[in-house]
């Protein structure tokens, strides 16, 4: 998508900034992945797909890229990232320029194949939100990620430069999907079978910690020594400790982005517990993360109404 | 390695599917093997992501330790009815991971590893051999093809609506015998295919690797990735493992998978890190792979099974890494 | 097929508990514990063993007494870490959990005949004391030739095994030196840092002599620099090498460096050996 | 493992020093009658309590933690209890969220004047965590009994 405005920026953004950090295709079928554009020539390599999942802010963290001035490439969600790192200080407004994608959704390539089976890149050709296989032409939403189908924010509200033009609905209000809804619904013992269940297959990779932005500690509490909270052991409830643990790490924070669940070599859908806290921190504490920089994150404020009535 | 003695027989796909199905509770079979021979296959079988699962679990208790009467007692983990599988089916790449990669490693004869040597002598593995070359995978990069076998595991092909079976007396029951005709006919079907596979790497390749340690190429191959440790756990050759004491007055010793791509590897006490950054950590799991695990052991650390590159979060490729350090390597740019 | 592993069969990383007879305090932060031997533990100089405190964790540390004392091991541990910590709480009675020995110890075999010169830094001390009393040692001190001793710490508070110091000064066939990078009042010792020092000692034949260096890394990097421009062969410059140890039987594949694994095929190196290696340590 | 019939449940109360450990202490004084099944850990106020401690002792064994405060208002450190309710809050949502049982953690405030409120609490909490029976979804896989 955007490609070849998103070429001529970069172009020129090159002047001024030492890199652009965006997608380029990957090496494996419907796969694309983070590259760093450094020369005028690799420009060409960008690209932007239904399928450039990974939230790339975490790369403005590195070592070598915090101090330099560098151009990135970000979605509604991966703009919200930004936002949230800024009030946290943890980068330089002066150092990014944000590059604004408004984003229909990422597709799942899950979803995909348990719907057509095994599938060529080939046989596909991709619009803004819809797809044509085989002749048919059919709308992305139901294939879309769990994240991406109740997304609240597919235009960047924070950007320097936005490439195509904005996303005119919300997803949320358009699709209708809502897994993290849809889990609240059945009875909470079925709910204890399906967390225990997918909790049983996690292996402790850290795929999804190391995949979000916002996990940036310089220790994680679950390698932690002093204080030894929990072994690296991937049992169920090592497993349930160290995702709620992150959840609640994550309140007011989860830009709802999903990167975490992309990032899972098990598929575990581990996105619903900060999905779960940060619809919470919505509900009842009334904020969204990375929307607008200045309000005061909930868990370093209060209110006197605050929920009260489950303490005795 | 095909000795006269070795047992061969033809079965039909209806036999093979029926023997599966019986024996399914003392069966699982790998995904990838799942994927690759998905159609003759009886649904039901117990599916693992990689032979780890059953031979190195991701964590095990190596013994016990209490408080009692004012001082401490050790005392070993009695060893519970196993109920793992004792059959396995599972890819050639896979078969040679754990025969070459990880039997080296846990079965050395210096320090055998005795959880490890109960389980893989529980095991027996049954090789699927592969009827082409899967796209995502490059076995032959590493001195593998599509249908290596150990001489010893039951090893089955696909061939012509039937199955040519060496090795297997428990499982798949009676077949009928293969004539020299047919047993030749397959011999050399088997050498076209591994001809028609693209060369592998030079066998200098490791000493030379060597030599390109500070190369500074390595910061870009490094660029993308995460640090986390799905390719560690899921790669059926990474063996490394942690020892952590859980407890205060009564706890175990717990033996959990490791990886190098985590920084609290080789963080000394000191808190001196030989390894600080993304760079020099990927660059040790390549290198360990391809360069230090083939000066120790005279074969690669890695079987090309492709999983690391299914499975990335971010698409890292080590196939596109070691072709890139090739191209370094061929350029003749001295990097010192 | 590959062999069950029979019941007998011994887990490889049991250790065995035995009880800490005494404590000694060397400096503020350094204490040396004398544990029971275990039985049939049989050891070289430099070789080390694995700690296992019940209740915090296993570390790896050198065994600073010699193979010579056959009742008792000596390891001399800094507090620097849980484990450590968690060891400098214990009291004399107490059980601590020993496996090992482990890693490759001094070269002995090639040591013999020459005239030996131990650089030790601070704790660095510590592997080497174990070398040097075997060396002294009534039963070996005839297989090695002079015997010359460069110890070094930061200030002398930081000075380890006092006594053993006062003994090996009173000694006539070894020459002691100690030196402190900063110097007291009360202190009426060389003050200056371990590699000068070095430079300054009387006139060194360094074609008879091999140097056994061992201390915190950047001491090493520049007393090997000394030794070198001292025309000390690569050969003859032996050191220890420090990595992270779990296992200490080169099977959980953290302590590599290049294909050595420091643990198994170390931790004692020669220079030379160095000088092939990655510079990843 | 635990038979039922005579089980007891352990429970770790997190008690903040200045108001509800003041009301066990006062409980105690006076001679109130309260289950022995909580084990007090004093904290310096309910805002210091982190969820990770919670979990924490969930993991290991406990089939109950109960928080106790000081009433909003009466926070010796005036926004203590604040932070902590939201903090709170989330927990307890998270772990309903998460399918495990409403009474394995509960929260209170009680003030230092409190006594006889503080054994109502203790006793509200100790019988619910029996009606619910002993933990089984947190506590870590490799527990052994000697």
């Amino acid at each position: 998508m955007y490609e070849e405005e998103l070429h001529r920026l970069s172009v020129k953004l090159l002047d001024e900034v030492e890199y652009i950090i965006g997608y380029t295709s990957g090496t494996l079928p419907f796969r694309s992945r983070p590259f760093l554009c450094r020369k005028k020539e690799e420009v060409e390599l960008l690209t932007f797909d239904h399928f450039s999942g990974s939230n790339l802010t975490r790369y403005l963290l590195s070592k070598d890229l915090r101090e330099k001035k560098v151009a990135i490439l970000a979605k509604g969600c991966d703009a919200r990232t930004i936002t949230v790192l800024l009030r946290e200080g943890q980068i330089k407004r002066e150092n990014v320029v944000v590059v604004g994608l408004p984003c229909y959704g990422m597709v799942s390539l899950r979803k995909l194949e348990k719907h057509f089976g095994s599938l060529r890149p080939q046989d596909f050709t991709w619009h803004l939100d819809t797809f044509t296989f085989q002749g048919k032409t059919q709308s992305i939403g139901p294939f879309l990620e769990n994240t991406c189908q109740r997304c609240l924010y597919p235009n960047p509200p924070l950007f320097d430069y936005l490439v195509g033009s904005r996303v005119e609905y919300v997803p949320r209000e358009r699709w209708k999907e809502d897994s993290l809804k849809r889990l609240e619904e059945i009875s909470s013992e079925k709910r204890w079978e399906f967390f225990a269940q997918e909790f049983q297959r996690c292996i402790r990779c850290y795929a999804c910690r190391n995949a979000c932005p916002l996990c940036y500690c310089k220790e994680c509490f679950a390698e932690a020594q002093r204080p030894y909270w929990l072994s690296p052991a991937a049992t169920r409830s090592e497993n349930l400790f160290f995702h709620a643990g992150r959840a609640l790490h994550m309140a007011g924070r989860c830009v709802e982005c999903g990167a975490c669940e992309r990032a899972c070599p098990l598929e575990i859908p581990i996105a619903l517990l900060p999905l779960k806290v940060e619809e919470l921190v919505r509900e009842h504490f009334t904020f969204e993360a990375g929307v607008s920089p200045d309000r005061e994150p909930p868990l370093l404020t209060y209110r006197e109404n605050d929920p009260n009535e489950f303490i005795k | 390695m095909r000795g006269l003695t070795m047992r061969v027989k033809m079965i039909s796909q209806e036999q093979f599917r029926k023997r599966l199905a019986e024996k399914e509770n003392h069966l699982a079979i790998t995904e990838k093997a799942q994927d690759v021979h998905r159609q003759f296959l009886p649904p039901g079988i117990k599916v693992v992501k990689t032979p780890k699962e059953i031979l190195f679990p991701s964590w095990k208790e190596m013994y016990r330790f209490f408080f009692k009467e004012r001082s401490w007692e050790i005392q070993e983990v009695e060893e519970k009815a196993f109920s793992d599988p004792t059959f396995l089916l599972l890819l050639p790449c896979e078969a040679r991971a754990v025969v070459e990669v990880l039997d080296t490693n846990f079965l050395r004869e210096d320090y055998r590893d005795t959880d490890y040597a109960r389980r893989r002598a529980r095991l027996n593995l049954v090789i699927l051999g592969c009827p082409a070359q899967h796209p995502t995978c490059f076995c032959h990069l590493v001195g593998g093809s599509p249908v290596w076998r150990d001489g010893k595991s039951a090893f089955v092909l696909p061939w012509k609506e039937q199955f040519y079976v060496e090795n297997d007396e428990v499982l798949f029951g009676e077949g009928d015998p293969v004539n020299t005709q047919e047993k030749r006919e397959i011999e050399s079907w088997e050498k076209a295919l591994q001809e028609k596979l693209p060369p592998p790497l030079s066998p200098d390749f490791p000493e030379k690797l060597y030599a390109h340690f500070e190369d500074p190429e390595w910061q870009d191959i490094a660029f993308r990735c995460i640090n986390c440790g799905a390719c560690t756990f899921l790669c059926p050759t990474c063996y490394c493992f942690d020892l952590t004491v859980d407890g205060k007055l009564r706890g175990s010793m717990l033996r959990t998978w490791d990886s190098c791509m985590f920084p609290k590897f080789t963080l000394h006490a000191s808190s001196h890190n030989p390894r600080p950054t993304g760079k020099e950590r990927v660059r040790q799991r390549v290198m360990h792979k391809f360069s230090y695990f083939p000066i120790r052991e005279k074969r690669y650390g890695c079987v090309g099974c492709g999983i690391c590159r299914e499975i990335c979060p971010v698409n890292w490729d080590i196939k596109e890494a070691v072709e890139r350090m090739v191209k370094r390597i061929d350029s003749r740019c001295d990097i010192n | 097929m590959i062999p069950a592993a029979t019941s007998t069969e011994r887990n490889i990383y049991l250790p065995e508990l035995v009880s800490i007879e005494e404590i000694l305090e060397e400096t503020r932060d350094i204490k040396t514990f004398r544990l029971k031997r275990p039985g049939n533990f049989h050891y070289r100089p430099g070789q080390f063993a694995e700690v296992f405190v019940p209740g915090r964790g296993e570390a790896p540390f050198s065994i600073t007494s010699s193979p010579t004392e056959e009742l008792y091991l000596e390891f001399s541990i800094k507090k620097t870490g849980t484990v450590t910590e968690a060891l400098h709480r214990l009291n004399p009675g107490e059980m601590v959990g020993v496996r090992g020995p482990y890693g490759n110890g001094f070269p002995i075999e090639s040591l013999q005949g020459w005239n030996l010169l131990f650089i030790g830094g601070g704790i660095g001390l510590a592997p080497l004391r174990s070398l040097i009393n075997y060396v002294l040692s009534p039963l070996y001190r005839k297989d090695f030739g002079a015997v010359s001793i460069l110890y070094g710490a930061r200030t002398p508070q930081d000075l380890v095994f006092r006594w053993e110091l006062q003994k090996w000064g009173e000694r006539t066939d070894l020459f002691l030196l100690t030196t402190v990078d900063r110097g007291e009042p009360s202190w009426e010792g060389r003050v200056g840092l371990v590699p000068e020092v070095l430079k300054g000692m009387p006139v060194l034949n360094a074609q008879t002599l091999k140097a056994i260096v061992c201390g915190p890394p950047i001491m090493i990097k520049f007393t090997i620099k000394a030794l070198l421009e001292m025309g000390f062969q690569p050969s003859n410059i032996i050191t220890t090498l420090e990595m992270r140890m779990k296992c200490g039987l080169g099977k959980c594949g953290r302590c590599n460096i290049g294909p050595y694994y420091v643990c198994k095929d170390g931790p004692v190196f020669t220079y030379e050996e160095l000088q092939t290696m990655p510079e990843e340590y | 493992m635990v038979n039922e019939e005579n089980w007891e449940p352990k429970i770790v109360a997190f008690l903040c020093h200045w108001c509800s450990y003041a009301g066990a202490d006062l409980a105690g004084v006076s001679r109130i009658q309260y289950p022995p099944n909580i084990r007090v850990i004093r904290v310096p106020c309910s805002g210091a309590v982190n969820p990770l401690y919670i979990l924490k002792a969930l993991r290991e064994g406990a089939d109950g933690v109960l928080v106790s405060g000081c009433h909003p208002g009466d926070c010796h450190y005036l926004s203590g209890n604040y932070f902590a309710r939201r903090k709170f809050f989330l927990l307890k949502e998270l772990l309903r969220f998460l399918g495990i049982e409403e009474e394995r953690v509960q929260f209170s405030w009680v003030s230092a004047s409190e006594g006889q409120r503080f054994s109502q609490v203790v006793q509200e909490v100790v019988e619910s965590v029996k009606r619910i029976g002993p933990s089984r979804k947190n506590i870590k896989e490799f527990v052994f009994h000697v």
